[in-house]
Parts: structure tokens; sequence; C-alpha cells
């Protein structure tokens, strides 16, 4: 792993993330016919969180103020593992997409823990729910995995990601078309978008993400954001690089050849933001006992996936 | 076996014996009892970890001969034992737990100053270690089932210690009796290769396979699945587990989840990789059936409990499931000849069976620890825990991210080399049954998964939070032997997850006994620092690289503290009660309330039952007590076992006709049978 | 189908919300007239006639000192300006009505015919919290006219969030807290312990002669008279209920978002 | 006489003792009076002795001997004279009607004797004094079995038992030239005493608890 790439990576991780989720509430607004909060408002909230002082409840303990350095670093460092510009990703030897998939639940179960700790029944509602909804997405994203993993016979993201970039074909065959399908929905339900959760509910009652947060305040609160905005920006781009790969540098490209991947890796990403935002926006939040209905239409069509890997070539 | 190990070994088993007989011994003096059964314990348990672990490092083990223990006074039986690879890898889980174990129960046997005889008490657990070792070294069919016999036997007596409780009683009478169903299939199975092999030495059993019909070789396997399938505690033959481990003292429940349901799995390596050859196709589909199916239905009913011990057997089941997926994958692998995947399989399913008897006993150990100090099993009464216990809470949480296979702990590191080799069994045959291996990895993530939010709910609910009732409020920190106990399980937990290639190595004896391979090369690369997946195609993954990494992006957040917050300070405030009158521990979130939603997801399985008592003066909207009780229904227990035990009755009650009460009747009954027997010699 | 229309729709309609503070405020509805303008010094001598008709007292006369009408209890019902022989009191038409200081809002003599407008925050303040300021709102036993039109600047047409500026459901996400009612016995303790959930540093906004003087109710026993008897009021928005566009000029004027707001350096 | 005609007579006297004693076990199946029952018995006993005493004769084996005066003592003497005590101390004398009447049983008997000659043919060639005793044995052991059956008082039932041991012992010494070892004989010996005396006791305490000797009573016990 090289030390440049893995900072530049780490940067971009740091400063794109919330760009992303604030592209994302400005489309959002825009599709509101309302101006909406500039993209760049996240960075403001989350400087300002940097700064002010925390109120921690006293029933909690030191679980409760480890929780957002667990879910932040466990964000970057999938972030790192993941392949964004450069197709060997700094970190891919330590760890592909089981590891990757392993982090993100790390810092799920201390953020659960964190949401349990001050007592309070949100939290405890928020944690319950958010491990109940991981818990049945995860079959369905392991078997998309899975299924590319088969086709590019490795679960090192680098590896996935040239196998399907070599050979074009492979961008249309059934397989992946419905790999992708099924891996769209798990990603909603993992960053918390609105078929399964809202993220600018102000009702309690209705929220699953955003209730483990309550009682995060000032740089706890600015972790835990900023983590949840990285860790959105890690499935997106591994949901891009391993099912659009086109334009991502290969290993040994040159400075003009990681610029231009660069773009293609924005471009990509505004148009999942796209595609996020218009399912948003035209969806209203499904009753809780729905959303396993939906991602367990994923888990078929992830096997169904699976099954055309070899029905049709 | 050279000199050092060998000797070691012994002296391990003499110090256990030691234990037995200084315990009963000083049974008068609790103190002493206490200190010289479970000290002998430790000594014993650290001697054999030695000798084990030095006998599989050095690759002594390879070069091992059987011999005698003592000289046997009844025909057929020679009490010999042989500590090939594979019984000197499950001796080191045995030593392993057992010495931690012992060093646990000198702080908990105090518990039973006054009220038990701590004398006994020792002396079982002692007699427990050492027939559980001879189980795994036994080289002998017969001597290999009186060990198993004694190891059942005192497992019983050590389960039923407390036998005040009615509950107590009728788990350990339901263990007694699953136990010997299991034990009778194999006794059946035993005398079946004897009848094939003539002998009852297991090497007469090596490869037997090969030679047995295909009739009498799966009959063979499917008892030895029953039989070690039953203590091994797989799905439908589970029902006794949930209800013993709870009931038993921790540290015994913890001794029975990390190594007596191992002894099942042993069993069953030893039957389909040692004795019957190269095994036919659906062996190894029902055995990956079976794990998948344990897997997932044991973390779904974990979720339901809210008694931790009964949770945290549930979760052996799943466990043991996910060795088995391990194990049903090497034997499909070894059917269709591909012995690297299926050496990779079955590491797989051997590190699992170690990461799982480390952490499951510190999880039990951590759970006794909790009963120790609020006296009760109840997760609803307790809450808060963490600040009055503090490394007990921290033991816990360690456990818990280990067994919820979270990087960068050893259940990770297990779970990731099985769906490395489910993965890559996905290319091994062209016939629709390779769909199993990726299905069952989707299995194995939900399991995976759902074991997380079990224990999310296990620690959040026990330990964070306020305290539900008086004695959590007063609960106060385990002694240290308790903790010291603890610590060793930890430290083995962190250790076998960060670093995974040396322990590889400890499996290249195994691997290449049982199927020839030795992957521990193939497994490790950039010289021992990252595990691979064998080959090209395999991921690779480095628990060490993690956590490295962890620490070194630790400056990002510290930096921006630095940088924005220098000034602000932190201020401890009454928890955001939305301005009522403040919160009060009901209010909380408790382990019902959150596993709620999977019960209603799940609710063709679980079918739950709530009533709800309203008792009111004048009106029903003023109830003045309000009674709630939710069930979940054993399905199991239901649907098989009720049904079973009806038939069983029916049939007994109409054969009590006979017994007719006069001795004409009995009699006659002698008398016919002498005739017909005497006209049948004609 | 129905994602086709929405969308089309949506795009057709394009960005509703108003230009202001870019562009022109809004003109207000012709029955609010405004802030008011008080010159003690037409006042005729002895004369008490608009004290008398105020429904809430919020005017006063001392025997021998100039007459002083407190904005903060005026629901601006205009009786007293029908009242007044002299002419005294007459409507500006001008929206902006927020102040920093309670005695700001007392109108009467000599230099202080109309409102001092409210300062933007102190530079550390604005810093902080310039771009980017999350309120939690209290309604402390209003009338929900208030909260009605706080409501309304979150509609697509006003689009508070434009500026940064957001409501949140946690006291421990927010910065300040926007409180609306005249504080009943019943939310005092609410009302002190939302306050005290507020991390550092953190502001108050009363808006609304209720959460200002206690509104029609001040001086009721069940009634505290106002936020500023419990928690320091740092942004005092008077009227009943101000019209949304004062309350938005308020928040922005408290954040110094307006060029013609005096900045305190 | 030379050696041979001695065995001729010997064997000769063995069969027809075997024969009496087989007779007087029908004997005891017809009739239905205690105190004949106790002295049939006595009459097979003391039988039973006297071929045990011609076998120690004929092959001078001493512990034969020991076994012949035991069964004298001890089946000819001491149980009759117990059980005589017993029938006197609980003045019944007479079974009312066993199962099955007396035809039936005798027809069942003669069917059993039948059986067991036609078992005991194989094994003729082994015997050494008096022709097909085994068949006779076998007969007595079958005939006393059913004897147990048929009969409801405790006592007859104890005396069929003992029928039952005589038929073994016989087997035992018409068949083995030296006759079992001392050891097995003094164990089955003792073991009949002991049976006895139990069974004395148990018809007392039948005859204490149920007023009548009919083991059939028992059955209550089940409830």
């Amino acid at each position: 792993m090289n030390l440049p790439a893995l900072v530049l990576q780490l940067l971009l991780l740091l400063l794109l993330a919330p760009l992303v989720s604030g592209v994302i509430k400005n489309w959002k607004a825009k599709l509101q016919n309302r101006r909406g909060p500039r993209p760049w408002q996240v960075y403001f909230d989350l400087a300002k969180f940097l700064r002010k002082d925390m109120v921690i409840s006293e029933h909690a303990s030191w679980v409760f103020s480890f929780a957002p350095y667990v879910v932040f670093l466990t964000a970057l460092l999938t972030g790192l593992m993941v392949p964004m510009v450069h197709t060997p990703a700094p970190l891919s030897l330590y760890g592909g997409v089981l590891a990757v998939v392993g982090l993100l639940a790390l810092g799920r179960f201390f953020l659960a823990l964190g949401g349990l700790d001050p007592a309070s029944a949100f939290g405890g509602m928020g944690s319950s729910r958010e491990m109940t909804l991981s818990a049945i997405a995860e079959p369905a994203l392991m078997l998309a995995i899975f299924t590319v993993a088969i086709t590019a016979k490795s679960t090192d993201l680098s590896q996935i990601a040239l196998s399907t970039q070599s050979a074009t074909g492979k961008l249309l065959n059934p397989a992946h078309v419905l790999a992708f399908a099924a891996m769209f929905v798990v990603l909603l339900a993992e960053t918390g978008r609105i078929p399964v959760d809202n993220p600018a509910t102000h009702l309690e009652l209705t929220m699953i993400h955003e209730a483990m947060l309550l009682e995060y305040s000032g740089r706890h609160l600015a972790f835990m954001e900023w983590g949840a905005s990285i860790k959105q920006l890690v499935l997106m781009t591994l949901f891009l690089n391993v099912f659009f790969p086109v334009g991502l540098a290969g290993p040994g490209a040159g400075a003009g050849a990681l610029g231009l991947s660069l773009l293609a890796f924005l471009a990509k990403l505004l148009a999942l933001s796209a595609a996020v935002v218009v399912v948003e926006t035209t969806n209203a939040k499904l009753r809780l006992f729905r959303a396993p209905d939906l991602l367990s239409a994923a888990f078929v069509l992830a096997t169904l996936a699976l099954l055309s890997t070899f029905l049709f070539h | 076996m050279n000199a050092f190990p060998a000797t070691l070994l012994i002296f391990a088993l003499g110090a256990y014996v030691a234990g037995i007989a200084g315990a009963l011994l000083f049974q008068r003096a609790e103190r002493l009892a206490n200190g010289i059964g479970f000290g002998l314990a430790a000594v014993g348990g650290f001697c054999g970890v030695l000798a084990c672990a030095s006998a599989l490092a050095t690759g002594a083990v390879t070069a091992s001969q059987s011999f005698e223990l003592f000289p046997s006074l009844i025909p057929f039986v020679r009490f010999s034992i042989h500590a090939d690879a594979l019984g000197c890898f499950f001796g080191m889980i045995v030593s392993l737990l057992g010495w931690a174990l012992s060093i646990y129960s000198l702080g908990y046997a105090r518990g039973y100053y006054g009220r038990k005889n701590v004398g006994v008490f020792g002396a079982g657990f002692n007699l427990l270690l050492l027939a559980t070792t001879l189980v795994f070294l036994a080289d002998h069919a017969l001597f290999f089932l009186i060990a198993w016999e004694i190891m059942a036997l005192t497992a019983y007596s050590l389960v039923s210690f407390e036998h005040e409780q009615e509950e107590t009683r009728n788990a350990g009478v339901l263990f007694f009796v699953m136990s010997h169903l299991g034990t009778g299939c194999l006794i059946l199975g035993f005398l079946l290769l004897f009848q094939a092999s003539g002998s009852y030495g297991f090497d007469s059993f090596h490869a037997l396979g090969n030679t047995l019909p295909a009739g009498r070789r799966n009959v063979v396997f499917l008892l030895f699945l029953i039989g070690f399938g039953v203590k091994a505690g797989m799905v439908p033959l589970h029902i006794w587990l949930p209800a013993a481990h709870p009931v038993a003292p921790s540290n015994v429940s913890a001794l029975m989840s990390g190594v007596i349901v191992k002894t099942g799995i042993y069993g069953l390596t030893r039957v389909g990789f040692d004795f019957l050859g190269t095994p036919p196709n659906w062996w190894g589909v029902t055995v990956l059936t079976i794990g998948t199916i344990s897997a997932v239905l044991g973390v779904l009913y974990a979720l339901m409990e809210h008694d931790l011990k009964r949770l945290l057997a549930y979760h052996s089941i799943e466990n043991i499931g996910i060795i088995l997926m391990g194990l049903g994958a090497a034997l499909m692998f070894r059917h269709s000849g591909h012995p690297v995947l299926a050496s990779l399989a079955l590491i797989a399913g051997l590190y699992h069976t170690l990461n799982h008897a480390v952490f499951k006993a510190l999880l039990f150990l951590g759970a006794g620890a909790v009963l120790h100090a609020t006296h009760t099993r109840n997760m609803e009464d307790m809450g808060g825990l963490a600040k009055r216990m503090r490394w007990t809470a921290l033991f816990f949480l360690v456990g818990a991210v280990a067994i919820s296979a979270l990087p960068p702990l050893n259940g990770f590191v297990s779970e990731w080399l099985t769906y490395q080799s489910l993965l890559q069994g996905f290319g091994t045959t062209t016939r629709l049954i390779r769909l199993m291996f990726p299905l069952s990895g989707a299995m194995l993530a939900l399991t995976g998964a759902l074991a997380a939010a079990c224990f999310v709910k296990a620690f959040g609910i026990t330990f964070l939070a306020q305290p539900r009732s008086n004695p959590a409020r007063h609960a106060h920190e385990a002694p240290f032997p308790m903790l010291l106990g603890q610590g060793i399980l930890t430290a083995a937990c962190v250790f076998l997850g960060l670093f995974p290639t040396l322990f590889l190595k400890l499996f290249d004896p195994l691997t290449q006994q049982l199927t020839g391979q030795q992957l521990s090369q193939q497994l490790t690369t950039a010289n021992g620092l990252v595990l691979s997946g064998g080959g090209a195609q395999g991921g690779t993954v480095s628990t060490l690289g993690i956590t490295l990494m962890l620490l070194c992006l630790l400056p990002v957040p510290l930096g921006l503290w630095l940088l924005f917050a220098r000034r602000s300070r932190t201020r401890i405030a009454p928890t955001w009660d939305c301005g009522l009158r403040g919160l009060t521990p009901q209010m909380e979130y408790t382990a019902t309330g959150f596993s709620k939603p999977l019960r209603m997801i799940f609710k063709a399985l679980f079918r739950p039952r709530r009533e709800v008592q309203r008792e009111y003066d004048f009106s029903p909207y003023f109830a003045t007590t309000l009674r709630f009780e939710s069930h979940v229904e054993e399905v199991f227990q239901t649907r098989i076992y009720r049904p079973l035990r009806w038939l069983v009755l029916r049939a007994s009650r109409r054969t009590r006709a006979l017994q007719a009460g006069s001795i004409q009747a009995y009699l006659i009954y002698i008398f016919v049978t002498l005739l017909a027997l005497l006209l049948f010699a004609l | 189908m129905f994602v086709h229309d929405t969308l089309l729709n949506r795009l057709k309609r394009g960005c509703e919300t108003m230009a202001y503070p870019a562009g022109p405020a809004p003109a207000l509805p012709d029955r609010h007239g405004g802030a008011l303008r008080v010159e003690a010094a037409k006042c005729q001598a002895g004369c008490a006639a608009c004290v008398a008709v105020c429904p809430t007292e919020a005017i006063t006369r001392p025997p021998n000192q100039a007459v002083a009408l407190d904005l903060g209890r005026c629901i601006f019902c205009a009786e007293c300006i029908k009242a007044c022989p002299a002419g005294a009191i007459t409507q500006t038409g001008d929206h902006r009505l927020a102040v920093r200081r309670r005695d700001d809002l007392v109108l009467g003599e000599a230099g202080r015919e109309q409102l001092r407008l409210a300062v933007a925050l102190d530079a550390k303040l604005r810093r902080l919290f310039g771009r980017s300021l999350k309120l939690r709102q209290v309604s402390a036993g209003g009338c929900n006219a208030c909260e009605a039109d706080t409501n309304v600047l979150g509609t697509i047409g006003w689009d508070l969030g434009r500026f940064g500026i957001q409501f949140v459901a946690s006291p421990r996400h927010a910065d300040g807290l926007l409180i609306t009612g005249p504080v009943s016995k019943n939310m005092e303790l609410a009302l002190r312990k939302t306050y005290a959930a507020v991390p550092e540093p953190r502001i108050v906004i009363a808006v609304g002669a209720c959460a200002i003087a206690g509104g029609p109710f001040v001086g009721h026993p069940q009634v505290n008279n106002g936020a500023g008897a419990l928690v320091p009021v740092d942004l005092f928005i008077p009227g009943c209920p101000p019209h949304p566009l004062t309350i938005l000029d308020g928040l922005l004027r408290l954040l110094g978002r307006l060029e013609d707001a005096p900045r305190r350096s | 006489m030379n050696p041979s005609a001695a065995t001729e007579i010997s064997s000769q006297a063995i069969t027809l003792m075997a024969t009496l004693m087989l007779l007087v076990q029908l004997l005891m199946t017809a009739q239905r009076m205690l105190l004949t029952s106790i002295r049939l018995f006595a009459i097979q006993s003391l039988l039973l002795a006297g071929i045990a005493a011609l076998v120690a004769y004929h092959h001078n084996a001493s512990h034969v001997y020991v076994v012949a005066g035991l069964t004298l003592i001890g089946k000819v003497i001491f149980l009759p004279w117990l059980l005589n005590r017993l029938v006197h101390r609980i003045q019944i004398h007479q079974e009312i009607e066993p199962l099955l009447n007396a035809p039936t049983s005798m027809l069942i008997c003669g069917g059993l004797t039948l059986l067991g000659y036609v078992l005991a043919r194989p094994f003729t060639s082994m015997e050494r004094l008096g022709n097909n005793t085994l068949g006779i044995a076998l007969t007595l052991l079958l005939t006393g079995f059913f004897l147990m059956i048929n009969r409801r008082k405790a006592l007859t039932q104890v005396l069929a038992l003992l029928t039952v041991e005589n038929g073994v012992m016989l087997a035992a010494v018409a068949l083995t030239s030296y006759g079992m070892p001392l050891v097995v004989e003094l164990g089955i010996f003792f073991d009949v005493l002991v049976a006895v005396m139990v069974l004395g006791i148990l018809v007392y305490r039948i005859r204490e608890s149920f007023a009548s000797m009919d083991t059939s009573k028992l059955n209550q016990l089940k409830g």
C-alpha cells in the first residue's frame, strides 16, 4: 500500500462524504421546488458541532463516548479498502468485501450500544429497529456480493472491479442487472433512506437511524454524522465500482489518468445521488413491518442473480 | 510423541486425578477443598495446553503412538490413549478452558461456601475435565465409550448441582435421557465398526469406510451423526441444551458449552474424516443443511430469550451450526475430490470450534459473574452494571464482539474462512447442488447479523442504562480470580483474532492426517501478516492490519478535536425526557421490547402469544394492576417431541394391560415362551 | 405513471422560494399595520384615553411623565390609535420589530419614538451560528398562532433551510430555543429542563407577546408572564402573532445576515 | 457280579425310580388335598435321593453321596415338616378347584411328557446310567411348571416349584457321570431351601392379609 494514495483517498473521503449528503439534501429540496440548504451546508453544521460543548447523560457509561470514535474510524477504514479512484484500493491487502461488511457491522454494533446507553426509550427503539433491519438486509447484501465475487472469482474488491471492467459485456448480463437492483435496495436500507427510514424526520417514533443519535451532542454528534455520511459514500462507491467500474484507473495509471478517473467517479456519484433523490422524493416511508418485505424482495432478486450466473452463459 | 509433551500430558491427567482426590479428601475444610480442587485443575489445564500446543506446533504429534494408561482387568477393553493431531487439537481446547475456568471457579465456588459441598463440586469439575480429555485422547472404542459415559454422568451431576429448584431437576433428567439416547446410537455404531474390523482399536477403524458395503456405511454414518449430533446440539436434537446449560453453575455451563458440546464435533470429524474414508455427496449436503438450519434457528431463538444463560445456550446451537457448515462443506469437497478446499473448510470449521470454545466460555463466565452479583439470570432485572462491574462489562463486550463475528476478533476470522470455503466451493461442481454454497453463505450472513443484534441486546440490556432492580443497583465487581479467569479468555480471544496465521501452523499436522494437505503456507502471505483464502482467487484479510490502521487513523478525530474543540467543556445532565418528570428505569428498553420487531417479522416461526390481564376498580381506564405475559412457542418441543412422547405413552399404556397382577398370568407368559423356544429349537 | 408525473410537475414548477432577503420583502397584509410610532410630545396634558382602551395595559402614563407604550405586551389591536385624540401613536408599516433587549420595546420618550432594531450576535457567536443555527421549538402554553407562523417559515415559499437555520427534534442537537406561549405553570418544568438540555453556547428567542410578557394572559396566576422569568432571552420578536416576515427578519438580523443591520464590532 | 451286569442292574433301577418320580408328579397334578401333595413330594424327593445314591455308589463319586444325603435330609424330612406345620397353622386342607379340571390337566401333562421325550431324544447318547432319564427330567420340569400355573393356592405352587427343582436335580445327576460339581449342587440346594422359606413366609402373609391362600387375590395390589 503506498502512503500518498492512502492519504489522498483519506482526504477525499473526509471532504467528499459531507458534500455528497449535502448535494442529496439540496437536490431533494430542488425537487420540492424550494431552494434548500446549500450543498456545503453540512460542512458548516459539522464545524459548528465540533466547536460546541457536550452534554452527556448521567446514566451513560464509557461505551457512550467510545461509540462515536468507533463509528467514525470504522467508516474511514472501510473507505480506504474500497477502490474509489485507483483500482487497487490503498488497503485492499488488509481486507476484501467481507472485511468491509464486517467493519460496517462493527460500527453499527457500537452505534446501537451508544443508542441504548443513556437509558432513553427512543435510543432503545432506534437500536432495536436498526439492528433488526440491517440483519434482514444482510443476506441480500451478501448474496449480491457473492454473485459478483463468483463471476470475478475473488472477494477482493480490486479483482472484482478489474474483472467487471475488463469484460465489457459483463455490464449488461442479467446477473449483474439483478444483483445491481438488489444492491440498490440494500443501499437504501443501509444508509437509512426514505423507503426504509426517513433521515429528515422530527417525529422520534418514526426514526430508526436518527433515534440513536438523539442523545449525542457536540463533537460526538459531529463524528457520528460524519461517520454516517462516510459510510454512505463507502456504500455508494462499493456499489458503483463493483457494478460500473467504467473509467476506473488501472493499477499503473499516471496523474492524468487518475484525474480522469476522479472525474468519472464524481460523475457516477452524482448520477447515483440523483437516483437516490428521485427515489426519496417520489416514495413514502414504508411502515416498519413492510420494510422486511422490501428487503426479502431484494433477497429474491439476489438469488435470481445468483441463478442467472450459470443459467444464461 | 517425543518425551516432553507426553510426560506433560500424563502429568496433566495426573493433576486432574489428584484434584479429584484432594477435593474429596478435604471436603470438610471448604476453603482448602476449593483451593486444592480448582488449583490442581488449573495446573492440569495449563500443562495440558502446553503439552498439546507444543506437540502440534513442533509436529511431534505425527510421530506419536498409542500407549496404555494402565493394564485392563476386563477382557476386550484396552485403556490406551493416542494423542494424534485431532485428539491433541481438541485436548488443547479442553485444557485451555480447564485452565481458565478453574481459576475462575476459585472465586465462583466461594458463593457456595456454607450452602453446598464445595469439595464434591471441585471433584466433579476435575472428573469432568479428566473424562473429556480422555474422550479426546481415547484410542479404543470401549475406552472411548467409558470415558464418554463418565463425562455424561459427571456432567449430569454437575448440571443438577443446585437441585433445589424444580427447573434444575427437570433439565438434568432431560439432559440425562437425551445424552443416553445419543450414547445408544454411538454404541450401535461402534459395534457395527467392530463387526467390520474385528477389533475395537481406533487404528483398525482407520479408512474402514472403503471396505464397508455402501448400505452398512450409510447406517454407520447416520448412527454416528445422531449420536454425536445429540451431544453437539444439532437442531432437531437440541432441546436439552437450552434447558441444561442455564441451570448449571456458570463455570460448569461454560465448560459444557465450550468443550462438552465439542465432543460431538470431535466425534463427527473423527468418524467423517478418519474412519469412513471418502464420503458420498449426500453426507456433506446433510451436514451442511443441518448446520445452516441450526445456525439460523439457534440465533433466532436466542433473540427471543431474556434469560441471559438460555440466550448463550441457544448461541451454542448457532455456533455449532456454523462449525457443521464448515465440516459439511469439507465433506462435500472430499467427495468431489478437492483436498485443498476440503482442508480449508475443515480448518474453518475447527478454527471456529476453538474460537467458539474461547468466547462462549468467556461469555458464560461473564454471565456467571453477573449472576454472582445480582442473583438473577433475568436480563429484565439487570441494567447499569457497566458502571458497577467495570471489568466484567469490558470482558463481556469483548466476548460479544467476538461472537458476533465482528473484525478484528477471532469470530470474524473463522467466519471469514468459512465464507472463503463456501465461496470457492461454488466452482467445484457443475451440478445444481453447488447452489447450496452461496445460499448457506447468505444464511451465514443472516446468522452473523442476527447474532450481532442479539448481543447488542444481551450487552446493552444487561450492562448499559439504569439498573432496573435493587440487586442490580447494589451489584459489586466479581472477586479477582473470576476476573483473572475472564481475562485469560479475553486475551485468548484477542490473540486468536489478531494472529490467525500463527495458529494455522497448528492445523498442519491435523489436515495432514485427515485430508493429506498442509495449507498453512498457502493461507499466509506477506510474511505471516495477512490471511489469504487460498490460491489466487481467495481474498485476503489481516485483522492485525485492520487494528493497526484503526490506531493510525486515530489522529484524524483527535486532530479535529484539538483544532476545533480545545475549549469545549462537557456537562453531565439527566437524559432528555421530553420535559417530563424524569426517566424512571421502567421506561427503558427491555430485552422483550428489543426483540419485538424480530418477533413480529418471524411470526410464522415463533407464533408469539401475549396475554394482558387488567384489573380495575370502577372504570376500565384506570387499571389497578396490569399483568403482561408473552410466550414464544417452542416449535420443536410442541411439534416433534410432545407428539413423540404422547405416542410412547399411549403404546406403553397399551402394554400395561400385560401387567395383570396375577401370578398365574406371569407364569403362563414364561411357560408359553419356554415352550415356544423349545419348539423352535427342534 | 406516478413517479413520471410527479417529477414533471415538480420540474415544471421550478423554484418557488421568494427572493427575500436578496430581493424585495413580500408585502404585508393591509390589516397588518407594521411597527408603531409613539410621539409622547403630541400627547395632550392629562389625557390617558389610550391607557384605558389597551386590552393588555401595554400603555402606561405615570402622572407627570411621558406616555410609555410597551410593544412587548402590545398585541397590535390598534385600539389606542383610534382612541388617541392627538394621533400620537401611528403605524409605520415597517415589518422589522425584533429587538435584543427587553426595555428596547418600551416606546414613548424623546429619542425612542421607534424601535431600535436588534443588533447581530457578537463575533464569536456569529462565527459559530452564522451559517448553521439549529433551534428547538418549545410551545410553552401558546395558542398555536406563533407556532403556526414559525412553521410557515419551513414551507417552500419562505424556506428557512436555505439560511442554514433548522428546527431539530432533540435539544442535544440544538443551539437555541425558540419559545412561544406565556410559559404556563405546567410547562415551566419542561422549559427549564429543555433549556438545561441544550449544550452551551446557546441562545433563546422569544416569539410573540405571550413569550415576551405573557400577552393577553399577563398577570394570570397560572402563567409566568413570558420566558424572561425563567431563561435569559437573546431576541424578542413582538406581535400576536408576529408575521412570518418579522420572525424571519429577526432571525436573520440576529445572525447578521441582513446588510442593513447595524453590526456591532 | 461282573461290572457290566452291575451297571445293567443299576441303570434299570435308576430308570425305574425316575419313572416312579414321574408317576408321583402326575398323581400330584390330579389330587387336591394339600397334605397328600406334601407327602407325594416327599416320596419324589426320596426317589431322587435313591437315584443319586445309586449313581454315587456306581461311580464311587463321594460328593454325590453328599448330594444324596442333603436331598434326603432337606427335601424328604425338613421341607415336608415345615410345610405340614404351615398347613396345620393355616387349617386349610383342601384346594377348592384348580383353574383346569383334573382330566384336562392330565391331558396337558401327557402332552408335556410327549414333548419332554421328543426334546430329550437327541441327547440320549450322553446318558451313562438309565435310559432317557433326561426325558423324564424335562417332563418333570414342564409338568411342574404347568402345575404351578394351574393351582391357585400358594402352597401348591411352592410344591410345584420344588418338583421343578427335582427335575433339574434329576437331569444333573443322571446326565453327568460324576454329577455336577459339588459347589453347583450346594448352590442349587441352598437356593431352593431359601426360596421355600421365603415362600413360606409369603404364604403366611397372603393368608394374613387376604384371609385366603389364593394368589389371584394379589392383583388387588395393582390398583
